[in-house]
C-alpha cells in the first residue's frame, strides 16, 4: 500500500492517488503519484496561476525589459515584491510592475485601446527601455482583447522596441507550470533567431532554467568565465531581453530547471540542433559532475578539473564542517517541483541529511519519476499537498526543517520547526560549491536555533514542583 | 500656495498603491474565527495574496480557492463553488463561516454565486444535520474599486448573512476600525477599557500577532466570532473610524436594526483621537478618565520634543489607504510636518469631496497636492522632477524603492509593511501610535542623517 | 575560538563608557519622591550631569550643587553643605530625602560629610519643628569605581538612613531592578500585576517619561517614596536584577531586617526572564498565568523570525552597564547572535568572576572578547585593524560614532541613548523588551542594507 | 524699587541684588545686578564650573587638537556630547574626549606619571594628530600635579608635538568665566607669537570669541572671503591650534564674544598693539553695522556695502515674512551672558519680539550695563537665576518663547512653553543675514507650533456640557 489516504483526506478519497511512500522493495515504478492534474476546489493547496508561471517565475527575471501585465490591478500587485532575483543593473526588474489597471468599461468594450496607451505610456516615461513582456490575464483572455494585434501595431510606431505577447491567463492547466510552457514554446517561436550574437569564444553555451535567486546566475557564471565558456543567453537570470532572442546561435545547452524550461531547450534541438544537456547545479558532487559534462562536451577536461579542484580546496572543509553537524537531521521540502529531486540526494550525499517527505506544487510525472528514483525509503513523495495533509505528514516524519515558503514557514514555526526558504532562500546563493555551503549554513542555523528549545518550555510546568519545594 | 486635487493621467499603473478588490475581501474574511474565505477565481488570487498578509504579518493565514481552470471560463464554475465549499466544510469540522469572494474572472463569466451558494447549503444541511455554516456571498469583481472597497464589501456581506435579526441590547459599543493593524486594535480595546466601555472591535484581529505556544496551538486568525455579529444588532450604538473601509457596515447597522450610528475622523494624530474618545464618552455615558488624560500628556510631550526642532517645514509625501492618509495629513500638521503630496489610489470618486480633504485644502499655506487614483509613479516621478521636493515620505513599503533609489527618509506606515520588523505589532491609531509614528519618523531622519552626514552631531544633544 | 578576558592597557581613556560615581549617586536621587539630591562639589559635577539625563529622557530633573569654590577647597566645604541643606529645606517645603553626594574635590578636601549633616539636622529641627527631612551620606568619590558603583551606593545609603526598623509583613516584594529605564519599570509593574503580586520596584522611575499636563503640574521625578522604602523591611523579599547595581541594598535588607534576598541573572532576553518569573512565583507563591506564556510565545515568535535568517552568524560588539552587557551576550546566543566583544567599562575586579562571564566563556565556540576597564577606543581600534570584525554594536549613544564612521549598524541600548526618540520609553527587560530590541537590531540591519544597498531587495519577502 | 525679591527667594534675600526689572525714568545705572558672584548652595542654579568654561567652550573646540584632562573619568564624559560645534574636517572635536581617569592611588601618589603616560598614549593612538590642551580638574589640582612639567618633557622628548597647559579647575571662580579667563590668558601668554602665519592678503584680522555654533564661522567666514579680508585665527571656531600661535601678526581683532574672549583682545593690544573692534554677529542691522566696520577699518566700504546689499536682497523679505508674524510676541532669553545683549535689541529691532525676561549664567557687570541698555522697560534681568525664580519670573511674564538650553527646555514645556535652543540653536546657524532667518524660522515654528494648543486641552472639560446636551 505505497500510496497514501491519509486521515484529513477521508471526504476527498481521490488525494491518495497524490500522495506516495515509498516502501523497500516494491517497484516505485507501479506507484508514481498522479501529478499535473486539476485542484480540488477548497483544500488550500500551495498552487499559483499560469499567468504568475509566466510573468513570475520567466519573463520578470529579465533586467531590461517592461512586463506590461494587461488586467485589473491585481495581477501586477500581486506579482511584484515576491521574488528574489537581483540584476547587475540595479535590479529594475524587482522595482517595478506595469499594469493596464483595467476597470469595468474596459471588460465591457474591450481594453486593446487601453493596453495600446498603457504600453506607449511605459516607453515614455521610461526612455531607456526598449523592450517589454505583456501578458493576457484571466478576464482580458475571457474577453479576447488581440494582444498581438496591439504589440506589432506599437511595433510598427515605434521602430526601436520589441514586444513580446505571452496569452497565458491564470486558469490555464492547474498550476504555474502552464505558463513555463506557453511562454517557452511563444519565446522559441516568435523571438529565437530574430538577433545575432557576438561571439567571443570557441565554445558557447545557453544556460536554461535558472533564474539568479540571490545571485545563483552570478556565482555560476564565475564558473564559466573561468572555464573560458561563453554564455549566449541566461534563460533567464539576469538576462536580457535581446541575448533571449540569440539562443539559437550556442552549440550547447545546459538546463537547470528542466520544469520550467526544458520545452525551449528541446524545440532549440528541435529547431536549430543544439545539444540538451541536463545537470544539477545544487551540491558538490552534483555540480562538479555537471562542469565535468559540460568541459567533456567541448574538450576542456582540464579547465574543468582544475576548477572543481580549486573549488573543492576552498569550500569542502566548511561543507564538511556543516555535514558533521547536520548527519542525521530529518528534512522535508515543499516547493514547486524541480527542486525535490535536485535536493533529496545532494543533500543526503554532501550534508547527510534524510529527506523525509517531499511535495511539489506543480511537478509533472517526469519529476516525480525522477525525485523517486533519487529518493529514500520511508519518504513521503507528495503532489499539490494541501495544509491539512502538511500537518499529518509533519505528524507521521517529524522533520528537524522544512524547505518551503515564507508563509508556509510561517504555518510550520507554530509547530516548532524551522524553515529554510526553498524559493527564495535565506540567505543565497545556494547554487554551485560556496552557494551549497550557504545552504548548508542556513540549515544548520536553522536547525540549532536556540529559541526552538524555548518555544516548548512551559514556564508553568514545574510550578508544582516548584511550590512544592519551596513549602519543605 | 495652496492645494491642488488632480487625477492620474496615465491609462496605465506603474507600481500600484492598492491591490484590487477580492484581496481586500480576503483580508476581511480572515478577520473572523472559525472562518475559511473561498476565492472564486484562478488560484494565483488566494495563492498571493495569501503571501502578501505572510509578508506584512509573518503569519500564515488560511484562505481557500476555487482552483478555477478553462473548463469553468466555457462551462460556469458552479461545480467548483459546490466542491469547494463542501469539501471546507467536510474537512474543517470547526468551520462556521465561508465567504465566497469573486474575481475578475468569474464576474466576466458571470458565474450564479446566490444560487451556488443555496445549492451548497442545502447540501450541508443534509450531510450535517444540526450543522450551521454561514457562506456569504462576495461580490468582488477586481476590475472595479480596489482592496479598500474589497474589504468593505466583505465585511458588508458577511454581516447581512449572519445578523438577521435585532438581539436584545447588550449594552456594547461596535466600534469598526477599518484595515488596521493588531496593535491598533489592542489599542483600541485598551481605551475602551479605561474608559470602562464594553466594545466589539470588529473585525478583531488582534490575533494576527499570534505567539509560538508550548502546545503548538494556532490561534492565527480573527477573534470576531458569529456570535458577536449577531450580538451587534443589539449595540447600544456603532461607531466608524474609517469612512471607506468601515462606514457601510455601520450603515447597515442602523438601517436594518436601528443601531444608532456615528463617524469620526480616522483617530490619527491627538485632535482625531480626542474626538473620537469624546464621541464614545457621548455615546456610552462614561467619561474619559485621568489614565487617558496622561497617556495623551505623554504623547504631547513626546511630540513636542520633535515638532518644532526636526519636523517643521518639512515636506511630507504620504501615500496609502484613504483614511490613513488623511488621517496622516491632519496628523503631520499637528506636529509641524508640511503634507506636500497625498496619494490615493483608486478611482473612488468621493475623494474629491471628503469633508477632511476640503478642510485640508482650506488650512494649508504651502504647496499641495492630492492625486486621486494615483500609482507609485506619481511619487517617483515628482521626485525624479525635483529630487528635493519632499523631505520624507510616508507610506507602505511597496513605495520603498522610490525612498531607497531617491535618499530620503521613509517611515513605514499602513498595509503592506514586509521591509521593517514588528510594526504590525504596534498602533498608529491613537495618542500612543502618534507617538510611535513621530518616534519612527524621527528615527528615519536621524538615521538618515548619519548616513549622508548631514548634522548629524546635532544628535549628540538635544 | 574560545573566549579571552582582557583588560585596557592603557592608562589614559580615549571616550569613556561610563560616568563617574557621583553621576551615578546623582540617577539614583532622582528616583525618588520628594527628593532632591544636593552634590558637594563644583558646580561642573551638577550641570552636566542634569544634562546627561534631559539628553536620554528629554525631561529635566532637580538635583542642587553646594557650588564649591576656592575658599571651600582652603577651609573646608563644612559651610556650603550645611547651607545647601538649608537653603533646600526652606525654599522646598514638601522635600523629604536630601543626598549629600561627595564628589572627587570634597573627598580630597576631607569634609566631614556625617558631622554636616548632624548639624544641618539640628538647624533644620529648630527651624522646622515636626518636619522630618532625611539628609543622606552618600560617599562617590570620582576616583573610584564609576556611575555604576555610585547608583548603587546611594541606593544603599538612603535605604540605610530611611529604612531604620522592621514594619510589619506587608506581603509586598522588594524588585531591585538597578539602573534600567521607565519602560522597565512599566514591564516589571505589569509582570506583578499579572501575576497578582504586589510589588514595589526599587526605583521606581516611571515617570521618568512624564506627561505634559493641561494643568500644567510636573511629575519628572521617581515615585519612590519615604514610606514606600521604610515598608521594605516589611517584604515577603526583595529580589535584586542587577548584581552590580542592586545586590548591595538587597543584601542590606537581608542583613538588617531579615528580608529575604534573592537574585537572578538580569532579565534580558527569554530564559533570563524566565528565571525572573519562575523566581517570582517561587517567594510569592504566585503561579505564572497563561497570559505571559502568551506575551512570552508572541515574543519568540516574533524573535524566530529574525534569528536564523537576519541575525545568525552576526559578530556583535556590546558595550555598557556590566549587568546590562552580560545579559545581552546571554539574549544574543539566545537569537543567534554571536557576542564577539564586551566592553565594560571600569576598573571593578569582580567582572571576570562573575558565574555569567564564565558561564559565557564556557559556552562560546566563536572568537570572543571581554575587555574589562574598557573605554570606546577599545572597539574603535579593533574596527580600524579590522574594518569587517563586527557586524553590529549594541551599545548607548556614546559609541555613535564608532558606528557611524565605520558603517556598521548599531541599535542603542542602555543609556544614554540621547540619538534616537523614544527609546527610554520602552523596556529592553522581559519578553517585550528581549522582542522590542530584536526589533530595532532587525531595523538597523535593514536600514544599512538599504543605505549601503546590500541585498535590500532580500526584504522584499521574507 | 527695580531690584525684585521674588517670593521663591524669601528665604534668600541676598538674591534681591541680583534681579532688576527696568522701570522707566529710574536711572539703570544705579541698579545694576550684582553679577559674578558666588552662588547659593542649594539654589538650583545653572551654572558650570572653570573647567568646562576652558575646555568645553573654547579649547573644546580647535578641530585638530586633543584635549587631555587630567582628572577622573566624569570631567571627560561629561564635557563630551554636549556642544554643536562641527569642524570642516570631519568633528575631530566632538568625537573624541580623552582623560587620565585617576583612580585613587594616583589621588595617594600622584598623577604625574599617569598625565605622562596617556599623553604619550594619546599620541600614539591618533598618529595624526600633534596638537594637546592639558586640563586639571578639582583632585589633580588639589593634590598639585604638575602638569606644565609633563607637558614640558613630552615636548622635549616629541619634538613635533605642541602642549598647551590649561590650570583652572572646577572650584575656580563662581562659574565658567573664570575657566574662559585662565584660558584667555595663558594662550597669549605662551602661545601666541610662537609661530608666524602666511600672509595671503592686505587685510588680515583674527575673529574672535565665536564657536562656530551649527556653523557660525563658516557661514560668517563666507563674507570675510568675499571681501578679501584673511582671518588669521578664529578664536576659536573651526580653529586649528598653529592659527592660535599666530594671533600677533593680525591687522585687527575683531570680537563677538566680549565675555569669553574680551581678555586675550585686550591682550593683544596690550602687548602687540593690534586694535580691538567689537562687533554683533547676530541680527540684520548689527551684522550690517559689524560689516560696516570692519570695512572702514580697511578702507574696502565698498566692498561692505556691495555685500549687505546682496545679503540684504537675498534674505531681508524671509526675515519679514517672519517679522510680520512674530510681531509682539514675549521672548525670554536665559543663557550665558553676552546673548543677552546680542540679542535683546535685534530681535525686537529686526522681528518685532519684545524680551520680557533675561538671565545671564555668569555675566560680568559690564555684560549687565550693555544688556540693561539695549533692553526694554518692564524687563526683568536676572544674573544666576535658579528654578524657582524661573517658575516665579514666568509667572510674572508670561512669555510666548524662552532661549535656552535642551534641560530647562524640557522644564519649561510642561508650562507649555516652546524652546529654542539658546546655546546650541534648533537648527543654525543663527549668525549672519542667513543665520537670523534660521533664528527667526525656529521662533516661528516654537511659537506656531500647533501641539501647544492641544497641550492645553482637557479632553475631560466638556464632558459634562456634553453629557447635559446627549441626555437632552
Amino acid at each position: 500500500m505505497p500510496m497514501v489516504l491519509l486521515e484529513c483526506d477521508k471526504a476527498i478519497p481521490e488525494r491518495e492517488q497524490h500522495i506516495y511512500l515509498k516502501v523497500e522493495g516494491e517497484d516505485s515504478r507501479d506507484y508514481l503519484p498522479v501529478s499535473n492534474a486539476s485542484t480540488i476546489p477548497g483544500t488550500l493547496s500551495e498552487r499559483g496561476c499560469a499567468f504568475c508561471g509566466a510573468k513570475l517565475v520567466i519573463g520578470g527575471v529579465l533586467k531590461d525589459t517592461i512586463q506590461m501585465i494587461h488586467g485589473p490591478i491585481g495581477c501586477a500587485y500581486d506579482t511584484w515584491h515576491t521574488k528574489r532575483y537581483p540584476t547587475d543593473n540595479g535590479h529594475f526588474n524587482m522595482k517595478y510592475v506595469w499594469s493596464t489597471d483595467m476597470k469595468e468599461s474596459h471588460i465591457v468594450f474591450g481594453g486593446e485601446k487601453r493596453l495600446e496607451k498603457s504600453i506607449n505610456e511605459a516607453f515614455d516615461e521610461m526612455p531607456d527601455i526598449k523592450r517589454m513582456f505583456v501578458y493576457t490575464t484571466c478576464p482580458t483572455a475571457l474577453i479576447g482583447d488581440d494582444i498581438k494585434a496591439v504589440a506589432k501595431k506599437v511595433m510598427q510606431e515605434r521602430p526601436d522596441v520589441d514586444i513580446f505577447t505571452c496569452e497565458c491567463p491564470g486558469f490555464a492547466g492547474v498550476s504555474q507550470s502552464k505558463g513555463h510552457h506557453v511562454l517557452n514554446i511563444g519565446w522559441i517561436n516568435e523571438k529565437v533567431g530574430t538577433l545575432e550574437p557576438e561571439i567571443t569564444s570557441d565554445y558557447t553555451m545557453n544556460f536554461i532554467g535558472d533564474f539568479n535567486i540571490q545571485g545563483d546566475t552570478q556565482l555560476l557564471q564565475t564558473y564559466w568565465d573561468r572555464l573560458g565558456i561563453q554564455v549566449i543567453a541566461h534563460f533567464t537570470g539576469n538576462g536580457t531581453y535581446d541575448d533571449l532572442r540569440c539562443m539559437h546561435r550556442a552549440q550547447l545547452n545546459v538546463v537547470n530547471c528542466a520544469r520550467s524550461s526544458g520545452y525551449i531547450a528541446n524545440e532549440l534541438k528541435k529547431q536549430y540542433g543544439i545539444p540538451r544537456l541536463d545537470i544539477d547545479s545544487w551540491g558538490f558532487s552534483y555540480m562538479a559532475e555537471g562542469i565535468r559534462k559540460i568541459c567533456a562536451f567541448f574538450g576542456i577536461e582540464e579547465r574543468g578539473e582544475k576548477l572543481i579542484e580549486e573549488e573543492y580546496a576552498k569550500w569542502k572543509g566548511k561543507l564538511d564542517w556543516y555535514k558533521e553537524r547536520l548527519q542525521g537531521k530529518k528534512m522535508a521540502i515543499w516547493t514547486g517541483g524541480p527542486r525535490l529531486w535536485h535536493w533529496t540526494k545532494s543533500v543526503e550525499d554532501d550534508l547527510g541529511i534524510q529527506v523525509v517527505a517531499m511535495s511539489s506544487k506543480f511537478g509533472h510525472q517526469e519529476d516525480f519519476e525522477k525525485v523517486i528514483a533519487r529518493g529514500q525509503n520511508g519518504t513521503y513523495y507528495i503532489d499539490d499537498g494541501n495544509e491539512l495533509e502538511f500537518f499529518e505528514i509533519i505528524d507521521l516524519v517529524k522533520p528537524d526543517v522544512i524547505f518551503t515558503g515564507p508563509r508556509v514557514g510561517e504555518l510550520v514555526k507554530k509547530l516548532h520547526i524551522p524553515y529554510v526558504n526553498g524559493h527564495g532562500y535565506h540567505n543565497g546563493p545556494y547554487m554551485g560549491f560556496e552557494g551549497f555551503v550557504n545552504l548548508a549554513r542556513d540549515t544548520y542555523n536553522a536547525v540549532h536555533n536556540p529559541l526552538l528549545k524555548l518555544a516548548a518550555t512551559d514556564i508553568r510546568d514545574d510550578q508544582a514542583v516548584r511550590f512544592l519545594e519551596a513549602a519543605e | 500656495m495652496g492645494c491642488e486635487i488632480t487625477t492620474r493621467e496615465r491609462a496605465g499603473v506603474i507600481n500600484p498603491m492598492y491591490d484590487c478588490q477580492p484581496a481586500g475581501a480576503q483580508y476581511a474574511g480572515i478577520g473572523m474565527k472559525d472562518c475559511i474565505p473561498l476565492v472564486h477565481g484562478g488560484q494565483g488570487c488566494t495563492m498571493f495574496v495569501r503571501l502578501l498578509f505572510a509578508q506584512h504579518f509573518k503569519e500564515n493565514f488560511d484562505v481557500a480557492s476555487t482552483s478555477l481552470h478553462e473548463d469553468s471560463a466555457v462551462f460556469g464554475g458552479h461545480k467548483r463553488i459546490q466542491d469547494g465549499v463542501l469539501t471546507l466544510v467536510r474537512r474543517y469540522p470547526d468551520l462556521r463561516i465561508i465567504q465566497v469572494i469573486t474575481t475578475c474572472s468569474t464576474e466576466v463569466i458571470g458565474d450564479d454565486i446566490e444560487g451556488n451558494i443555496r445549492y451548497a447549503e442545502e447540501q450541508i444541511a443534509k450531510e450535517f444535520p444540526g450543522r450551521k455554516v454561514y457562506v456569504v456571498p462576495v461580490h468582488t469583481p477586481s476590475f472595479k474599486n480596489s482592496q479598500v472597497g474589497g474589504y468593505s464589501e466583505c465585511v458588508l456581506s458577511t454581516w447581512k448573512t449572519i445578523a438577521k435579526e435585532k438581539v436584545a441590547p447588550t449594552g456594547k459599543l461596535n466600534i469598526f476600525p477599518g484595515w488596521v493593524n493588531p496593535g491598533d486594535v489592542q489599542l483600541l480595546k485598551h481605551y475602551a477599557k479605561e474608559m470602562g466601555v464594553d466594545a466589539s472591535i470588529f473585525l478583531d484581529t488582534q490575533d494576527f500577532d499570534s505567539p509560538m505556544l508550548p502546545d503548538k496551538s494556532i490561534h492565527t486568525h480573527g477573534r470576531t466570532t458569529v456570535e458577536d455579529i449577531r450580538a451587534s444588532t443589539g449595540a447600544l450604538g456603532s461607531l466608524s473610524l474609517a469612512r471607506y473601509e468601515a462606514a457601510s457596515t455601520v450603515d447597515f447597522l442602523k438601517k436594518e436594526f436601528d443601531v444608532p450610528g456615528h463617524t469620526v475622523s480616522s483617530p490619527y494624530g491627538i485632535a482625531n483621537t480626542d474626538a473620537m474618545l469624546r464621541k464614545i464618552s457621548e455615546i456610552t455615558g462614561k467619561p474619559i478618565p485621568l489614565s487617558l488624560v496622561e497617556e495623551r500628556g505623554v504623547a504631547i510631550d513626546a511630540l513636542q520634543d520633535l515638532a518644532h526642532m526636526f519636523f517643521a517645514n518639512k515636506r511630507v509625501a504620504i501615500f496609502g489607504h484613504p483614511d490613513l492618509v488623511i488621517g496622516l495629513a491632519e496628523f503631520c500638521i499637528e506636529v509641524e510636518l508640511e503634507p506636500a503630496l497625498l496619494l490615493l489610489g483608486d478611482d473612488n470618486t468621493r475623494y474629491k469631496k471628503d469633508p477632511r480633504i476640503v478642510a485640508l485644502k482650506e488650512r494649508v499655506n504651502w504647496d499641495m497636492e492630492v492625486v486621486c487614483n494615483a500609482d507609485l509613479w506619481e511619487l517617483e516621478r515628482r521626485i525624479k522632477d525635483d529630487p528635493k521636493k519632499y523631505d520624507l515620505i510616508l507610506g507602505h513599503s511597496k513605495g520603498r524603492y522610490v525612498a531607497i533609489d531617491a535618499n530620503i527618509p521613509m517611515a513605514r506606515v499602513g498595509f503592506p509593511t514586509f521591509d521593517r520588523a514588528g510594526l504590525y505589532r504596534h498602533p498608529t491609531m491613537g495618542y500612543r501610535g502618534a507617538m510611535l509614528l513621530a518616534e519612527q519618523i524621527a528615527n528615519a531622519m536621524f538615521t538618515h542623517m548619519e548616513y549622508v552626514r548631514d548634522r548629524e552631531w546635532i544628535l549628540n544633544t538635544w
